[in-house]
């Protein structure tokens, strides 16, 4: 650890300094230090409390998931589906997938893992994501066929089974131990043994605050190389600590004075600071970034007019929104696309009123065609999230320059998570607008898209769109045979979602790592992991 | 005195139970949802009110009162609601840095301010008075947060002198718990320093004027015996309940500290808690500082005695 | 402010003519720099409030992203934040809502801790139940009880004042009671009672007077702590909303530059420390002159 | 019992000059001492003043509030209040050596080894924290190099000499356990635990009840044979002088007014002044009683009790009986006098009485009606009969009020109209001798029996037919005293009240009581006519008290010893 960066220039008072230096140095023992093991220390975006990555998708859980289990199939950096604890074969009438777990697989208690494991974490996740739910729809039967083999039966073809379980984000599928995997799906499992290429160290977890890893010597990794989450998963560290810094700064400050080896997300604001260190590497992990948008409330006045709803989307613009959040134009996009920039389905169609940027005068006359009365909108401004607390106050400026009466509430975002989830009028404690950030693995297909759901009240997503037309289209995309036949609909589902404002993309940013140059071997994706880096001291 | 112990414990119980009804009510009407915050963004209504019927959320607010306080005479704080981990071990997790923070911000304050406050009112009006007063009104009127950034721009960054975040058992050896908890110590005394420097010279005023420091004086004794062995001891009852008091709200009071130095203590906990909407935690961290509170409060008054011969109990 | 009791403020009793004699006597001309400076500068700072629309250069809220985080310039003498909102603006406004929460959490405290202050004080039934109150109040964490109330209200300016104004109850209430304990002993009081004078009326009349000093010292810290408390509720995440702009949230806001961009910092925090050392100096100038403390039973 | 201080016995003239010529050999002299408070404003505080006292000598410096007599001690000590007294000229000679030029660290080297003091209030002046060995002990080690063990005999050695009982126990006791004379002794032990050559001795028994005055008195007198130190004994106290004074100083403003030996003072005072003050010193002997004009009894007790503390739900203890048994009976136009030292119970008959507090035990009767359990509501018709004067008139009147606004309270309150109270004011200010347009000033603007006056006043103001004075006039200069007596006897001829007169002075009592009633520790022991009680007690404990009153072989306003005729019966055999 080098406490000492040459990058510190010259300085007055240096004699009193290398002297208090010593002292100092002796104080805090750096100078030695039982550094024996390796250890990657490492600052996340947030601190880990829910250790069930299937019950929540929030993404340090997520994470923490891809360090301590396995996923049933992987996908590489071209977005291919690829075989990770088992290799599958379809039938040629689309209906009988099976599966067939590759050897060495082991829990970290030693047993082995079997098709029962499989099966029962499979049935867990078809109960919580979104995509799997669709899926388990025609799931006729899932069995075991030995301890290696299960088969998946439908009753109509789903093209897309094998994307979705092979799919990085939003929920992976995790492989638990049958008997954890049988927790109801609404309850936080309590077992966190796994078969992963990482062991979680229990005694050393401190919610919201630490989590330990260390190596699984037991793990036989695939003999690919690594691609994304696809292949061989070979862990050259002893021990990687997650730590959580709640101030943005004292991370920023961490890295550089070497205490930490790898701080997830780098404020943009504050590259300056690190750049002039020869010591570290600032860079985004793979080509994806986070698509920030705004979702409208269709069952509240005055965003139940389609009309004004596209008057809000007229009002909008990318660019203002962007330099705000993000400021520096390397790490901003502006790109009119619903499934994130660069993915098999990105399309810039029906996105022109947004990419117009913002057009108040325009704004106001689709206003006063739609009749609008001066409802104001209530724009929820969640005010402890730092990278959703800027979009609300430009969105509220824009809005107000298009004729809009806005009523910006700040409140924290526990308690707008709840407020969302209210059908209510606004009066009762209901809403109109919020700002919420995806990653792009999360948004960049229909099926994926957790907005692009018109099933109402009942079943779409926060703002409750009820869009019969758009599900008929998503059961299209589902079944459809070709991708070149998915894309034409995935740009039809798209130019609909703008027709209607089912939900309004305003850009997509980068959030670049900071990463010691003492790591090696960091993978470029959307998740980030910690196979393949090797530490030097 | 033991029946005077047990009266005033006795008495408290009416407080901690003003406080856990207060505390359980004011978070049973906030606006939130743990269900929310477990599930994450994606999770449709449905789920959720699966999960929140897991958690017993859905029980009535009378029930999950009576539940909870049965739990919590039986020893049980029960779990997090997030985490599922005990209450009880998150608290002892973070109690220790907690608890170290407070100390040395204690020790730093005590040494700095009393000397501060007794010479200050030993030369009242004079120059001295009012610069030694208007540093420790200096510390008082920066926020916290800016206070802890300027140390740290100043001792970790621009002289290297010491990390600029983390904590550190003191067990895991005093050198690098002491590098740690240097900054935030003296950060978070900035704000007690003038409270009890303050306090310090109204009450070593107060004694100053008293007949036994003018017969201390005929005496033909030092100043120094007369300031420091009359007329302070004197003065310690009302310094001793700011300090009291003081180190017990500090508990609240290191929140920021806390964050500025990335220390994970209590402080953190809580305001995680709270905007995590993780009811068991936030009830049994406020107890545990209403708790912490009454005791100290009673130490205090125990210690009049020692302090004040004239006070029997 | 931690001081459980009242600060040893004694009431400020009748001084007997005796001691004037002794003492120095309080001259005008005395009164030394500090006072007088900091008076001009809180007089500077609250006319500068009043009169923010008139001379603040922007909207404060006017946002130009494209002209965000720059420094000091003509046209932003104290540069831009993060939005592209001019910090001089903000700062301007930020006065009002931090000197609205300083004196609203003062004037608040003290319209209802000194009632009940002196209804503790006189009534020792009612001293039982209210003492018990009051220490579970603050026994709560203030910070913590302000987040909770916080969010469970919304963040606006009344309920930040509403939640940083109830831990500071407690406090004036056992300030009042304490000064009335003693106050109740003095002969006047029990002349009162001997003509016939009715409860109300000894309070108000021969109680309450005797709490103005401390109070008045009281409400100078409660004032400065609150703007104080309101900033770090910003920074907690809990403060006013950033469309009304308070120098605890330009701050907070502000934080993350505070290596690259201190003006961010630098202003508010300059303006909220006078303000703050102001009040304070005027609160213990307050204290010095009306505490009886330096003539104590002493005849010649 | 019997014996009378030292001092008594001794030829007044015997060894003591007039005060020039012996300078060489004096311990104290003080020269031309100027002292003025700082500031921009410098008020003069001690103007001119010279005085010597000579070895083994006891001077009395006397004089009345704002003499300047406390602040000439302090200066002596070096211990002027730092920053608002400064000495501008002068000399303060302690052994030859002058305070005012000594540095700081040779002023502490002077303080307990040439020149010691001791103050008014033993309560205050020893530190509450301390035992009384510590405090005993950081003399010795401040100023002399001795063993541990040398220490410990020392303290002992002198805490016997200072009389006081159980040496042990006193060493290891804080000052709170001591009675007050213990601590004044402790005071003295302290003080003279390094033999200096002076002592000062600022009021040191004017907190003390009169028989442990006399105690201390005697204590003084004796160590200052014993040990050959010279005191500077302040006092305003006429009779304390009479006892023990050598010489006298008598100072008024800042200014000494007359000096000479006490003979000469007691005998023949040249100046107006010195006149005054004796002349208004009260006789001893009691006055005769009025011839009753009216039977009618306004006020009665009979079986009044009251107990402080008693057990409650926690607490189980003995309350404090603080009054027990007290029958008295007051009729219209009469003085009673109640007389005891301090916690007699005094004051808490005279509070009961006022319904300021309530009676645990027995009846109050006020004008034939009960009013010891009527309710606060059902006590107020009752209120206005009957008012009292506070002792300290610097508390008893509101700050904040004018004076009108006090005195027209409790009309006010039984529905006069402002203007008619107002007017009503004006009168009675004028009855009691103030200006009427005092009228619209505040109290601070008045001096302490203007103040009394007021407050006399304010109680008038209610018609009442009963006036309590709970030691209405123990907090005044001898001077004031003697003209607020002569009020209240006047308001008496002139209104019929009957007068509740609380005091410890017996002097005050046998001026203006008509009857007497001596308490002690909450019971009446004594009881009736004042001429009888006083001029023949029964009791051991009435002729203690007699005894022990300082200056009651003297004469004062007649300028000769007391006729043996009026004195009172010499009591001396027993104890």
């Amino acid at each position: 650890m080098t406490f000492f960066s040459p990058a510190s220039a010259f300085r007055p008072a240096r004699l009193v300094r290398s002297a208090l230096l010593a002292s100092a140095l002796a104080l805090t023992g750096f100078a030695a230090g039982p550094a024996a093991a390796q250890e990657i220390r490492a600052v996340m975006h947030s601190g880990i409390r829910v250790l069930d990555p299937v019950i929540t998708t929030a993404h340090i859980t997520r994470n923490h998931g891809y360090m301590i289990y396995d996923t049933l199939l992987g996908m590489d950096e071209n977005l291919k589906p690829q075989p990770q604890m088992a290799s599958w074969m379809v039938s040629d009438d689309q209906l009988t997938y099976t599966f067939t777990l590759r050897d060495g697989l082991k829990w970290t208690d030693g047993q082995p893992v079997t098709s029962a494991d499989a099966i029962a974490s499979l049935k867990r996740w078809g109960e919580r994501d979104g995509g799997a739910q669709m899926l388990f729809k025609y799931v006729e039967s899932l069995a075991a066929e030995s301890d290696k083999t299960f088969v998946m039966k439908l009753s109509q073809p789903f093209s897309y089974a094998i994307e979705l379980m092979a799919k990085p984000s939003g929920l992976p599928t995790f492989i638990m131990p049958e008997r954890v995997a049988k927790t109801p799906s609404s309850e936080a499992i309590t077992d966190y043994t796994g078969s992963g290429p990482f062991k979680f160290v229990e005694a050393e977890f401190e919610p919201g605050v630490r989590a330990v890893y260390e190596k699984n010597a037991d793990y036989v990794p695939r003999d690919e190389p690594p691609s994304w989450t696809a292949g061989g998963k070979v862990v050259k560290v002893d021990k990687v600590t997650w730590v959580v810094m709640p101030d943005a700064q004292t991370a920023v400050n961490a890295i550089n004075s070497g205490e930490i080896d790898f701080l997830e997300q780098t404020p943009i604001d504050l590259l300056p600071l690190l750049s002039a260190n020869p010591d570290l590497t600032v860079k985004t992990l793979g080509k994806y970034g986070y698509q920030t948008m705004a979702r409208l409330n269709w069952l509240n006045p005055p965003f139940d007019k389609v009309e004004i709803r596209r008057a809000a989307l007229t009002a909008l613009g990318q660019q203002p929104i962007l330099a705000a959040l993000v400021g520096n134009p390397d790490y901003m996009k502006v790109y009119g696309t619903m499934y994130g920039c660069d993915t098999p389905y990105a399309t810039e169609a029906g996105a022109e009123p947004i990419l117009n940027g913002p057009q108040p005068e325009k704004a106001k006359e689709m206003l006063k065609e739609a009749g609008y009365d001066g409802t104001p909108i209530v724009l929820m401004q969640p005010t402890d999230v730092a990278s959703l607390a800027a979009q609300p106050v430009v969105a509220a400026q824009l809005l107000r320059q298009g004729g809009f009466t806005v009523d910006m509430q700040p409140m924290d975002w526990q308690t707008l998570v709840t407020r969302r989830a209210s059908q209510a009028s606004v009066k009762d404690g209901g809403w109109n607008l919020f700002f919420t950030n995806w990653i792009v693995p999360e948004v960049w297909s229909p099926i994926n898209n957790p907005m692009l759901n018109g099933g109402g009240k009942a079943a779409a997503w926060f703002g409750w769109p009820d869009d019969t037309k758009l599900d008929e289209m998503r059961v299209k995309f589902a079944s459809a045979t070709s991708e070149d036949e998915r894309k034409t609909i995935a740009a039809d589902i798209q130019a609909h979602a703008y027709e209607v404002v089912n939900y309004i993309p305003v850009g997509e940013y980068l959030i670049p790592a900071t990463i010691s140059n003492t790591l090696d071997g960091m993978l470029e994706m959307p998740v980030p992991v910690f196979w393949s880096v090797t530490k030097s001291e | 005195m033991l029946a005077y112990i047990a009266r005033r414990i006795l008495a408290s119980v009416p407080v901690l139970l003003v406080v856990a009804l207060f505390v359980f009510l004011l978070l049973r009407l906030t606006p939130g949802d743990p269900a929310a915050i477990i599930a994450g963004d994606m999770a449709t209504p449905d789920q959720l009110e699966r999960i929140r019927d897991s958690l017993g959320l859905n029980e009535p607010l009378l029930t999950q009162f009576v539940t909870w306080s049965g739990q919590l005479l039986s020893g049980d704080f029960g779990s997090s609601l997030i985490s599922r981990t005990p209450v009880l071990t998150l608290i002892g997790q973070r109690l220790e840095p907690t608890l170290s923070l407070a100390i040395v911000t204690m020790i730093i304050t005590l040494v700095l301010s009393i000397p501060m406050g007794v010479i200050a009112a030993w030369r009242h009006g004079s120059l001295t008075d009012n610069a030694v007063m208007a540093i420790s009104v200096l510390g008082f009127s920066i926020p916290v947060f800016v206070t802890g950034y300027i140390f740290i721009q100043i001792f970790a960054i621009d002289l290297r002198l010491l990390p600029v975040q983390g904590f550190r058992s003191v067990f895991d050896g005093v050198g690098p718990f002491l590098a740690r908890i240097v900054l935030p110590a003296f950060t978070l005394a900035t704000i007690y320093i003038a409270l009890i420097a303050r306090m310090t010279r109204a009450a070593m005023l107060e004694v100053l004027d008293e007949d036994y420091i003018r017969t201390a004086r005929a005496k033909g004794l030092t100043e120094r015996i007369v300031l420091f062995r009359h007329a302070l001891r004197n003065a310690a009852v009302p310094i001793l309940t700011v300090v009291g008091t003081g180190f017990a709200l500090m508990i609240s009071g290191v929140v920021v500290t806390e964050s500025v130095f990335n220390i994970p203590g209590l402080g953190r906990l809580t305001v995680d808690a709270i905007l995590a909407r993780d009811y068991p935690v936030i009830q049994a961290l406020i107890l545990l500082t209403s708790g912490i509170y009454v005791v100290i409060n009673l130490l205090i008054d125990i210690s009049y005695a020692f302090m004040d011969p004239r006070i029997r109990y | 402010m931690a001081n459980r009791d009242a600060a040893p403020t004694a009431p400020a009793a009748s001084q007997p003519v005796i001691k004037r004699q002794l003492l120095p006597r309080i001259d005008m001309a005395d009164l030394k720099l500090a006072p007088t400076i900091a008076a001009v500068c809180l007089f500077v700072i609250v006319v500068a409030a009043l009169l923010a629309p008139l001379i603040a250069p922007y909207d404060p809220i006017a946002m130009n992203p494209m002209e965000r985080l720059q420094g000091a310039s003509a046209a932003h003498p104290f540069g831009t934040d993060a939005y592209g909102r001019d910090v001089l603006s903000r700062t301007l406004y930020g006065a009002r809502m931090s000197l609205i929460v300083g004196i609203g959490a003062a004037l608040v405290a003290v319209l209802i801790g000194l009632p009940l202050g002196l209804f503790a004080g006189f009534f020792r039934w009612l001293d039982a139940i209210l003492m018990r109150i009051m220490d579970g109040l603050m026994a709560i964490p203030s910070i913590l009880l302000a987040i909770a109330i916080v969010s469970l209200a919304g963040s606006s300016l009344w309920t930040v004042l509403f939640a940083i104004t109830i831990p500071e109850i407690p406090r004036v209430v056992r300030l009042v009671r304490s000064v009335v304990l003693s106050a109740r002993e003095e002969p006047y009081v029990e002349a009162a009672i001997a003509v016939g004078s009715s409860l109300p009326k000894i309070m108000w009349r021969h109680l309450m007077p005797n709490t103005l000093a401390p109070l008045i010292v009281q409400a100078t810290y409660v004032c400065a702590s609150a703007i104080l408390t309101e900033a770090i509720l910003s920074f907690l995440g809990a403060g006013i909303g950033t469309e009304t702009p308070s120098w605890g949230n330009i701050m907070s806001e502000g934080r993350l530059y505070f290596q690259l961009k201190p003006s961010l910092i630098f202003w508010p925090g300059l303006f909220l420390s006078i303000t703050i050392l102001s009040i304070n100096i005027l609160g213990d100038t307050a204290r010095d002159v009306m505490d009886p403390k330096l003539g104590k039973k002493r005849q010649a | 019992m019997g014996e009378t201080i030292a001092k008594d016995r001794r030829p007044i003239e015997a060894g003591t000059g007039t005060g020039t010529g012996m300078q060489t050999d004096a311990i104290l002299v003080v020269e031309n001492l100027v002292i003025e408070t700082n500031g921009r404003d410098p008020h003069r505080i001690i103007d001119d003043v010279s005085l010597t006292v000579g070895p083994g000598e006891t001077v009395c410096l006397v004089g009345e509030s704002g003499s300047g007599k406390s602040v000439t001690s302090l200066a002596t000590m070096g211990l002027l209040p730092k920053g608002a007294l400064s000495a501008r000229s002068g000399r303060i000679l302690v052994e030859g050596e002058d305070v005012l030029a000594a540095s700081p660290s040779r002023l502490r080297q002077m303080r307990a080894t040439r020149m010691s003091m001791i103050f008014q209030e033993p309560m205050t002046a020893l530190n509450p924290v301390m035992t009384v060995e510590e405090q005993l002990q950081e003399v010795l080690t401040a100023h002399a190099s001795m063993s541990a063990a040398d220490r410990r005999t020392r303290i002992r050695e002198i805490l016997s000499l200072v009389h006081l009982p159980d040496v042990e126990r006193m060493c290891r006791s804080y000052p709170h356990q001591l009675s007050g004379g213990q601590r004044q002794r402790v005071m003295i032990a302290m003080a003279l635990v390094l033999e200096p050559k002076l002592l000062i001795a600022d009021e040191p028994t004017t907190a003390l009840d009169v028989t442990t005055q006399k105690q201390i008195l005697k204590l003084i007198a004796e160590i200052q044979e014993r040990l050959g130190t010279s005191v500077l004994f302040i006092t305003h106290d006429m009779g304390v002088v009479a006892d023990i004074a050598d010489r006298v100083y008598v100072m008024r403003h800042g200014k000494l007014v007359e000096s000479g030996p006490i003979q000469s003072i007691l005998t023949k005072p040249e100046r107006d002044y010195t006149r005054d003050l004796l002349s208004a010193v009260p006789a001893l002997s009691p006055r005769a009683a009025r011839p009753a004009s009216s039977r009618e009894i306004v006020l009665e007790t009979s079986q009044l009790g009251m107990v402080y503390g008693q057990a409650s739900l926690f607490k189980k203890r003995e309350g404090t009986v603080a009054a027990k048994d007290v029958d008295l009976k007051l009729t219209r136009g009469r003085t009673l006098g109640i007389v005891g030292e301090s916690g007699s119970g005094k004051s808490t008959v005279a509070r009961c009485v006022m319904r300021l507090i309530d009676p645990t035990t027995g009846s109050i009767r006020l004008r034939n009606h009960e009013i010891a359990n009527l309710s606060r509501r059902a006590l107020r018709p009752w209120r206005k009969r009957i008012q009292m004067i506070f002792q300290d008139p610097n508390r008893s009147l509101n700050p904040r009020l004018t004076v009108g606004d006090s005195i027209i309270e409790g009309p006010v309150n039984y529905g006069a109209s402002k203007q008619d109270a107002r007017a009503r004011a004006r009168e009675l200010l004028e009855l009691v001798g103030l200006p009427a347009d005092a009228i619209d000033r505040h109290p601070h603007q008045f001096s302490g029996g203007q103040r009394q006056r007021i407050a006399i006043a304010r109680a008038l103001a209610m018609e009442p037919d009963v006036l309590v004075a709970d030691e209405a006039v123990s907090a005044l200069d001898v001077s004031v005293q003697a003209q607020v007596l002569d009020l209240l006897d006047d308001i008496q001829t002139r209104l019929g009240v009957a007068l509740l007169f609380i005091t410890h002075d017996l002097r005050v009592a046998a001026q203006i009581c008509d009857d007497v009633a001596v308490m002690q520790r909450g019971r009446v022991v004594e009881y009736g006519p004042t001429a009888e009680v006083l001029g023949n007690p029964r009791e051991a404990y009435t002729r203690e008290l007699i005894d022990a009153a300082p200056g009651r072989h003297w004469d004062f306003p007649n300028f000769r010893p007391m006729p043996a005729a009026v004195a009172p019966v010499d009591v001396t055999p027993g104890g």
